[in-house]
């Protein structure tokens, strides 16, 4: 009995499953234990190792293109296209984070060589995210995640806003994460199962269980959850504080990459467990999208603070995102996966900007600092003019290319309304985009405005985000077939 | 006979007087300690289900969502001491810096 | 037999939501903590019921031992005992409408739900025969053999994270 | 054979450039002046060739392309040109008289700033009333129809300086423009219509060939027609668009005298006359034309009695006498109304140059005295007869001519138009008697004239008055060509019960009989009845003469007496009738309001008001959602299950 | 060579614009001359275009060059598919023609930030021909909204006082419609796919031939309808032009003016009327009403204006309406001259902005009431901007004329007869408004000092003119040029819009996607 039982576990390993999040972990604890026995205060190397960790899993991922599934883990794990999609982008997000990272931390003054490898398991929690094909690697990759998030959030223990942003993040993290639970539980007591696999099959052999009001009220709690992640109205009122609050890299880092992984996720108990609610989650999700991107766009227009605002926009892309889901149609999906990856771009790309622009406690990143900036500052300036064209969406920038992709799912699919209602909420959008450009380029500088040093770290990723922008608007043709194919 | 709704119905009792707690309560503490309460009453239905189904999975899960609220325990109490460090407080009224 | 069964959940319910309510409703986190602690004696009592003492032993272990002592040991830490004066709660009527609602809400799908998930192979005579203990241990090394190891990352960010924030200096 | 009609105006257009481009460089008049006048003289040598080839040649209508202009489906547009009777009589007038002004404005701009400028408008005017006479289209014509009017713009506009006159040149344009506003409508109404019937042209030979598929007398022909009417109205002055006219006298006199007076202002008749086939289809049209010309002749007559301003009668005796055109226009003495056409451009031309040289000579007074009196203002006139003889007789000889007295030219025509407005089955008796009215009056205000400036006391400035010369040669050259023609211009239509062949109206008979006769136009009466006619009109001019004569020569005191006995009346028709008060009031005045309503009422406030208004109700949701973000966690959470219950309660309770 | 020659057109000026980035900063006469060379470069090398005489007898797209671009399966598909017909000829040509005179115009006026204007001028070429050109929806739609970015920066960084106002609301308001008319595209492409019709990505060519419901119709020309009306602009969205006309530079206010409010009409006649014909029947009355109210609206909040640039700006309002006016006549005549209108329109309303600019540069005002008697100051401006003033009024001889006579003759021969005659009441108001501030800002005595020391037309300002005299001349004198080549586009346009049967399309149910897990 020992013997099969050891048998049949290592039977089940299949390494090739997990291995980019394995490299993440094994790279990430390398070096926490590096760090351990670095001088305090020297991250510079730890970056390095972390940047070095992801290329890796990069490379495993990039690797593994199109190659068969792996499957793994007693059906836990799923290393298919989609995943490896997903990845890319959590891997780039991560990337460009980094980068931004090192200079701005010495600045703030929190130099911790943790910082980097809890960021390699935020990404590894993503990947296991979006690879996970059991309820159980899904809500452990997530709160892996999560747990890794609120403590960047409140990495800067010295700063009441950064504590706050933890604190808050943390308790409705962690509120959100009862409802998930119990959603899973419920779903868990109709089907008797946590694969999704099996989860769906059950339902299509029961169809009569997709109207039990628990099976309903499963997916519901469910979702709930999720929509916290991705900061879907009405659950999304932590974002703004949240992302105002944090080191500004981590923000840039959370609207990204975990946001992308909780896409992933959703995507995947929706379509290949729920696809039998086809009907009731696309009639709840039309909604909640278009109060999302209202919400998110309409409270940004009033915003001074550059960071809360792109918190704001945060929240209305998330709403052109799940227009995807509610177009539940092939070319939704690879619509968000492709909007996800354009996404991580652009606002890496303006995150790094503002971590440059900002001075020490980054009270200048309003409106009014930023003023003049486009001339006194001309790369950052013209930088940040591409960012937010991308996330204006228009062309010929990776924005555009995104919503385009989304929205052409919905009309695809007959959400006609759907898409006008995005659109005319993308031209609402274009006034307080707009508006940093009119402080960045036509009003004049304020007095006290002080050239700020570019640092090497953060121009690499801001290349690297303008050049991913640009490739992704001009020539979007190679990475949206990708998204086809990472179709599960 | 005790059935499985039996504890299912404690459980939503347990579920939503957390949420009210949640809800009401000052203390961020106590707020997280209601929180627990909610996760007890899910892993309350994941075993009651678990053993009505006749099946691992769902005790299993209560074993890592415990794993889970003990690393949320850890990381929640270190990020409100480093709070309470900063404002001499854990109501989350004063949580109030980061708004509009 | 079973009347009596019956009888003895009643009474173990009726003191989990006793202590519950006194865990939402008492003014020093202390004494919250400690009703919640109760709470917990009390799943467990239910687990053990639902015959999974293993999972009763750490609900004891884990939950009442390691992360109700953990905030017992903040709340004094941060003595918050002190400032008893202060108003406790907000939003009460508020917070007591949505807590029946969520109430109702639950306790339809509850009464409305059809668990008839597929049917394992554990049953009673299996856990007594092969003991809980060991089916929990199989299902981890085993089935959940990824996650189980997901959990080991859990909590190495759990404790860096820990130590990082409740450090003082840099 | 005709086809270098395009040499006529080519040399002005030519001169125009000339002057134009380089005039400011050459700076000497001479050159400037020589060059226009060379310019005009050619077309004048050019269309005497053609015009005796044409009286010579059995066929009567000519055309010569030059060139496509626009070609659109079923629209072919040539630069073209046409010669027949009618344009070639044109064209010797327009060159004619042309050459003459020419010659008299070297003289009369002599010192004058910008007279390069003048040169080359004046040459770019006789090249559009050129194309305006000789196009072959509809469009060419408009072409010179707009063309004219743009270079009255520019030569009333001519001394910019002056206030009135930028207002003048606007109002005349503006003016015009909505004559052409009438024009094109006609013009389009007509392609359409014969379009419709499978004919898609505007040129004119095509159209008088096609006018027999329009319903004779039928609605849309009447509508046609009076659309080109309003088009004539505007430009040739008549009620209810001649406000411009007097003020157009702005310009400088050979302008007034050229533009104003002998060419410009007669192409609303010479339309008429193209445009006849269709004209005399639509009698109700006819009927309009002529009660409006009839009109017009004695309302203006009217005015021109109490007007002080040498030019502004003149004026008002143009307008007059255009009504007279149209009267016979609208009467279907087409032959009659253009003889008067020419006759009037003669003895006009005349008038206009005589009064300039009058203000030429006072001006000099004044200049030479440093005064800054009006030298039009005949009050300070008077007298005159003795320091300017020529233009004393020239203009006397031109004033009875435009008085219809026999043997000078004014007399033929207008008593061809009088004879035909009683005795044509178009006309009434009731037009002839408006005619014979402003006949009349014509006569009264015309001696007034004479009598004031050139009779009596010379009521000039002391300082000044001794220093009035006569005008030089240039200027009185042209006024004794002009004298003799407005003496002997007449007798080309002498009609036949006085013994005259009536050559112009057989001239005509290939432009017009065939109009006439299809639509049955005659004019037929006793010969007693002409004669009867013809003896009542001019006893009433020389009855008018006689008042003129008792008023401001015998007995000066009376026009006063006269004044304050019918103040109202005096003082209404001295401010011609109030008519541009009344446009003002009616027209300009809400126009304006209008359009400040549009801009600062719909557009400022309420287009753009709905725009930022959106933008504001934007901004205001933003200010109040944004407050929903409390920055309390338990407020977050409390949405947040406050979303769950909705969402779940809604999902299982449906 | 020729088979590239409309990309090379397209793409030259993003060529120039790289190179510009890359030159010093503070050397503005060798950024100015850079750019000037490169647009230059680019108007010789469009020459070839105009004098093909290929366009006289073909209605076919010429010079086509087509290259996968995006090609996502089933999903979607989009090229690079560009080529010219005797419609985008002439904006083509309007465009590379104005671009040099507009840069040029900077010379003096430009003095902050050269290098940004002149690449975003170079930028703004790229994006402006590749609009005319394109033939596919999808990259029509990418150059038609690239138009926007550098249009915005010009007003708001170089504009004047109110420029920030103005440029957010040009950048809104015309954004707005080509955003829905985003979802319309996606929408016709995939109502041509469920058509089963086939297609090559968006291609418009192919879009021609797909029969619509009457309905569908309905809802996507309103959707294009509202984007090209705002960028024409037609009453009541036309309140953008005024402010961004105002404030724009005068480089700016030429390009706005002579181009880019070409795009509304074009999209038109390009795509709206030939795309949904009965639609275009069933709104036809309605828009040549907007038409009609814009050219008496346009031309009586022009009259009452104060301000030189602003009565230019309603006056255009009111051309445009002639062109739409027009266009909607959808006869041989009225798109003729529709066609020709935008050109002239260009041209002269171009020139009024130059004529701006110049006394604008002079004096650095714009109100009316501080001028007064140039006319004598500066005898050779006055007689240029007579020039162009006639032509803006549309006198005989002058290119406005020819427009203007052929599309009301259009409009009269076709339905909208009525419009017409209203419409021609128009004539009579542009003369109202342009002579009026004609006599004020040139006539009478010069009575501020300030205007008594002006400097004449430069030896540059007069090459800036030139050019535009030559051809308000030449259009109004022998437009056949022009009209010859399009003619055979346009007749085959109006056979597109009256001749296409429609079969009513049988509702395919759209099969679900999700073989995911079913």
């Amino acid at each position: 009995m020992d013997t099969s039982l050891v048998q049949q576990a290592i039977d089940n390993v299949n390494f090739a499953a997990i291995m980019p999040a394995l490299i993440l972990c094994v790279v990430g604890m390398a070096a926490l234990l590096i760090g351990v026995f670095s001088k305090r205060g020297r991250t510079f190397h730890i970056s390095l190792i972390c940047l070095f960790g992801l290329v890796a899993a990069g490379v495993a991922t990039v690797g593994g293109w199109n190659q068969p599934y792996q499957f793994g883990f007693s059906g836990h794990v799923a290393l298919d296209n989609f995943a490896r999609f997903f990845n890319m982008t959590f891997i780039i997000g991560s990337i460009l984070t980094i980068l931004m990272s090192d200079d701005y931390l010495k600045r703030e003054g929190y130099p911790i060589s943790e910082y980097y490898p809890l960021i390699l398991f935020t990404t590894a929690g993503a990947m296991l995210m979006a690879s996970g094909t059991d309820m159980m690697t899904i809500f452990l990759g997530l709160e892996v995640l999560s747990v890794s998030l609120y403590v960047l959030a409140g990495l800067f223990r010295n700063q009441v806003r950064s504590n706050e942003a933890g604190l808050k993040y943390f308790l409705l993290g962690a509120f959100s994460t009862g409802f998930l639970l119990y959603g899973i539980a419920l779903i868990y007591g109709v089907t008797g199962t946590t694969n999704l696999t099996d989860i769906g099959n059950y339902f299509i052999y029961h169809p009569a269980l997709l109207t039990n009001p628990m099976t309903i009220a499963g997916m519901l709690l469910l979702s709930v959850g999720f929509l916290f992640k991705i900061g879907a109205a009405p659950f999304h009122m932590w974002a703004p504080d949240v992302y105002q609050g944090a080191p500004t890299p981590i923000t840039a880092f959370m609207s990204a990459g975990p946001k992308a992984a909780a896409f992933a996720a959703f995507l995947r108990i929706l379509l290949l467990a729920l696809g039998g609610l086809e009907n009731d989650w696309t009639s709840l999700l039309w909604v909640l999208a278009v109060a999302t991107m209202t919400i998110g766009n309409v409270i940004a227009i009033s915003q001074t603070d550059i960071k809360r605002m792109l918190a704001y926009s945060s929240i209305s892309h998330a709403g052109y995102a799940l227009v995807g889901i509610v177009a539940a149609n092939e070319i939704g999906i690879s619509g968000i996966m492709f909007y996800m990856l354009a996404y991580t771009f652009m606002n890496l790309g303006a995150f790094a900007v503002l971590t440059l622009a900002g001075k020490k406690g980054e009270n200048n990143l309003t409106l009014d600092g930023f003023a003049g900036f486009g001339f006194k500052q001309p790369f950052l300036g013209v930088a940040m003019t591409i960012f937010l064209f991308s996330l204006m969406g228009l062309p010929p920038t990776a924005g555009f290319a995104g919503k385009f992709y989304i929205f052409a799912g919905a009309v695809k699919a007959g959400y006609l309304w759907l898409a006008v209602i995005g659109v005319l909420n993308s031209a609402v959008s274009l006034y307080y985009y707009l508006r940093v450009m009119v402080y960045m380029y036509f009003r004049d500088p304020n007095e006290e405005f002080e050239w700020v040093a570019l640092k090497t770290g953060a121009v690499i990723s801001i290349i690297l985000a303008i050049i991913g922008v640009l490739y992704l608007g001009i020539l979007p043709g190679g990475v949206m077939e990708m998204a086809k194919l990472g179709l599960f | 006979m005790i059935t499985v709704y039996h504890y299912m119905a404690v459980s939503a009792i347990l579920f939503s007087l957390g949420t009210f707690g949640v809800l009401t309560r000052k203390n961020a503490i106590v707020i997280f300690m209601c929180i627990e309460l909610m996760l007890n009453s899910v892993n309350l239905t994941f075993i009651a289900l678990s053993r009505h189904l006749g099946s691992m999975d769902g005790q299993v899960f209560v074993f890592f969502i415990m794993t889970v609220a003990a690393a949320e325990a850890a990381v929640g109490l270190a990020l409100m001491i480093s709070f309470y460090r900063n404002r001499e407080s854990i109501d989350v009224d004063d949580i109030n810096l980061l708004k509009w | 037999m079973e009347l009596l069964e019956l009888l003895f959940f009643y009474l173990v319910a009726f003191v989990a939501v006793l202590s519950g309510v006194l865990v939402v409703s008492c003014k020093s986190p202390v004494h919250s903590a400690l009703a919640l602690v109760n709470t917990f004696f009390c799943l467990a009592v239910f687990y053990v019921m639902l015959s999974a003492p293993f999972m009763a032993a750490i609900q004891v272990m884990v939950y009442a031992g390691a992360i109700m002592v953990l905030i017992l040991f903040v709340i004094m830490l941060l003595n918050l005992g002190a400032d008893a004066h202060r108003k406790y709660t907000h939003g009460v009527v508020w917070g007591a409408i949505c807590g029946i609602l969520t109430l109702l809400v639950t306790g339809f799908f509850v009464k409305r739900g059809s668990i008839t998930g597929m049917q394992g192979d554990v049953t009673t005579e299996l856990i007594q025969g092969f003991g809980h203990t060991e089916l929990i241990g199989k299902a981890l090394f085993t089935d959940f053999l990824l996650p189980f190891e997901i959990t080991s990352i859990l909590l190495l960010v759990a404790i860096v994270g820990a130590v990082i924030l409740a450090k003082k200096e840099v | 054979m005709y086809d270098k009609l395009w040499l006529i105006p080519f040399f002005p257009l030519v001169g125009s450039i000339i002057n134009g481009l380089l005039g400011k460089k050459i700076k000497n008049e001479k050159v400037i002046g020589g060059i226009s006048t060379v310019a005009i003289a050619l077309s004048f040598v050019v269309s005497c060739k053609y015009f005796f080839q044409l009286l010579g040649d059995t066929d009567k209508t000519h055309e010569s392309i030059v060139a496509s202009w626009m070609s659109v489906g079923s629209l072919q547009v040539d630069w073209g040109f046409l010669l027949d009777p009618l344009s070639a009589l044109m064209i010797m007038v327009v060159t004619g008289v042309g050459s003459l002004i020419h010659l008299y404005s070297i003289g009369y701009m002599h010192g004058e700033e910008g007279f390069y400028r003048f040169f080359s408008y004046l040459n770019l005017f006789c090249f559009s009333m050129l194309m305006l006479v000789l196009g072959n289209n509809a469009l060419v014509m408009f072409v010179g129809w707009e063309g004219v009017g743009l270079c009255s713009y520019l030569l009333i506009g001519y001394y910019f300086e002056k206030k009135s006159a930028g207002d003048a040149a606007k109002k005349a344009f503006v003016v015009n423009r909505i004559g052409d506003f009438g024009f094109l409508l006609g013009l389009f109404l007509l392609f359409w219509t014969l379009g419709s019937k499978g004919v898609w042209t505007i040129q004119f030979t095509e159209i008088a060939a096609n006018a027999h598929l329009l319903e004779s007398g039928g609605v849309i022909v009447t509508i046609i027609t009076l659309c080109f009417f309003l088009g004539a109205c505007g430009k040739s002055a008549q009620i209810p668009l001649f406000t411009w006219l007097p003020d157009a006298m702005e310009g400088p006199t050979p302008v007034s005298a050229l533009i104003h007076a002998a060419t410009m202002v007669t192409a609303g008749v010479y339309m008429i006359g193209r445009m006849c086939g269709l004209f005399a289809m639509a009698p109700t049209t006819m009927m309009v034309v002529a009660t409006v010309g009839a009109a017009t002749a004695l309302f203006a007559a009217t005015i021109g009695l109490a007007q002080n301003d040498i030019k502004r009668v003149l004026a008002y005796s143009t307008v007059s006498q255009l009504g007279y055109m149209f009267l016979a226009m609208g009467v279907g003495a087409f032959s009659a109304g253009i003889f008067h056409l020419m006759t009037h451009a003669f003895f006009k031309a005349c008038l206009f140059l005589g009064s300039g040289s009058v203000i030429h000579g006072m001006h000099h007074g004044y200049h030479h005295a440093h005064l800054h009196d009006d030298p039009q203002d005949m009050r300070n006139m008077g007298g005159l007869r003795k320091k300017m003889p020529i233009t004393f007789i020239t203009f006397l000889v031109s004033t009875i001519a435009i008085s219809g007295i026999p043997l000078f030219s004014g007399f033929f025509s207008k008593d061809e138009i009088l004879w035909w407005s009683f005795g044509s089955n178009r006309g009434h008796w009731s037009l002839w008697l408006l005619g014979a009215i402003a006949a009349g009056m014509t006569a009264f205000y015309m001696f007034r004239l004479v009598f004031m400036t050139f009779y009596g006391e010379q009521r000039t400035d002391a300082r000044a008055k001794d220093h009035i010369p006569e005008s030089p040669l240039t200027i009185t050259i042209p006024l004794m060509v002009l004298g003799v023609l407005a003496v002997i211009g007449g007798y080309v239509g002498v009609p036949a019960i006085l013994g005259g062949a009536n050559h112009i109206h057989h001239y005509f008979e290939p432009v017009f009989g065939e109009a006439i006769k299809l639509n049955n136009i005659s004019a037929h009466g006793s010969h007693a009845t002409e004669y009867a006619l013809m003896a009542i009109s001019v006893g009433i001019a020389v009855f008018g003469i006689f008042l003129a004569w008792t008023m401001y020569v015998k007995n000066p005191a009376l026009p006063g007496q006269f004044v304050a006995k019918f103040t109202g009346l005096h003082r209404v028709i001295f401010n011609k009738w109030y008519v541009d008060e009344i446009y003002d009031a009616l027209f300009v005045n809400p126009t304006k309001r209008l359009g400040t309503f549009l801009w600062r009422g719909i557009d400022v406030r309420v287009v753009d008001g709905i725009v930022n208004g959106v933008g504001k109700l934007v901004n205001v949701g933003s200010m109040l959602l944004r407050y929903t973000q409390t920055g309390y966690v338990h407020n977050y959470a409390f949405m947040m299950v406050v979303g769950m219950l909705f969402i779940v309660g809604f999902y299982i309770l449906r | 060579m020729t088979e590239h020659l409309l990309s090379l057109l397209t793409f030259l000026p993003l060529v120039g614009m790289i190179v510009v980035l890359f030159l010093p900063r503070d050397n503005g006469p060798l950024l100015k001359g850079c750019t000037l060379v490169v647009t230059l470069i680019v108007f010789l090398a469009s020459l070839p275009l105009a004098f093909n005489d290929v366009f006289k007898t073909s209605a076919e797209m010429q010079y086509v060059e087509f290259v996968k671009w995006i090609n996502i399966g089933d999903y979607f598909q989009m090229n690079y598919f560009v080529g010219i017909d005797g419609i985008s000829l002439w904006l083509v040509m309007l465009t590379t023609f104005i671009m040099p005179i507009a840069v040029l115009s900077t010379w003096n006026a430009v003095d902050k930030n050269i290098k940004g204007f002149m690449a975003l001028s170079l930028m703004l070429e790229t994006a402006m021909l590749g609009a005319f050109i394109s033939l596919d929806l999808f990259l029509f739609y990418i150059f038609w909204e690239l138009m926007l970015i550098p249009m915005y920066f010009m007003i708001g960084i170089w504009g004047g006082k109110n420029r920030i106002y103005a440029a957010v609301k040009f950048f809104i308001y015309t954004a707005v419609g080509s955003l829905l008319m985003l979802v319309a595209i996606i929408y016709i492409y995939y109502h041509a796919v469920q058509s089963g019709i086939n297609i090559d990505g968006f291609s418009i060519l192919d879009f021609y031939n797909m029969s619509m419901e009457p309905e569908l119709q309905t809802l996507l020309f309103l959707a294009f309808a509202l984007s090209f009306a705002i960028k024409v602009p037609m009453f009541p969205v036309h309140t953008w032009l005024a402010d961004a006309h105002t404030e724009a530079p005068t480089a700016g206010s030429v390009i706005l003016a002579a181009i880019l409010l070409k795009m509304g009409t074009y999209g038109y006649v390009r795509f709206a009327i030939p795309l949904f014909p009965e639609a275009t029947q069933q709104f036809l009355p309605y828009l040549a009403l907007l038409a009609v109210i814009g050219i008496i609206y346009g031309a009586l909040v022009a009259m009452m204006q104060e301000d030189v640039k602003k009565l230019v700006a309603y006056s255009s309002v009111s051309h445009l309406g002639f062109v739409m006016l027009g266009i909607f006549a959808l006869n041989i005549q009225g798109l003729a001259g529709g066609m020709l209108q935008m050109i002239n329109h260009g041209i002269s309303t171009g020139a009024l902005f130059l004529i701006v600019g110049f006394i604008y540069e002079r004096r650095h005002t714009r109100a009316i009431a501080d001028f007064g008697g140039l006319a004598k100051v500066m005898p050779v401006f006055a007689t240029v901007f007579m020039i162009i003033t006639f032509s803006s009024i549309g006198l005989p001889g002058t290119n406005g004329f020819v427009g203007e006579f052929l599309i009301l003759m259009g409009a009269f021969a076709s339905e909208l007869r009525w419009f017409a005659v209203f419409a021609t009441t128009g004539v009579i108001f542009a003369a109202v408004y342009m002579l009026w501030m004609f006599q004020r800002v040139m006539f009478g005595k010069v009575t501020n000092p300030a205007n008594e020391k002006l400097d004449d037309l430069s030896m540059r300002e007069m090459a800036l003119m030139l050019p535009l005299l030559l051809f308000v001349f030449w259009i109004g004198i022998y437009p056949n040029v022009f009209l010859e080549k399009m003619n055979p586009s346009l007749e085959n346009l109006i056979k597109q819009s009256t001749s296409k049967q429609h079969v009513a399309v049988v509702e395919v149910e759209q099969p679900s996607l999700l073989t995911l897990n079913k």
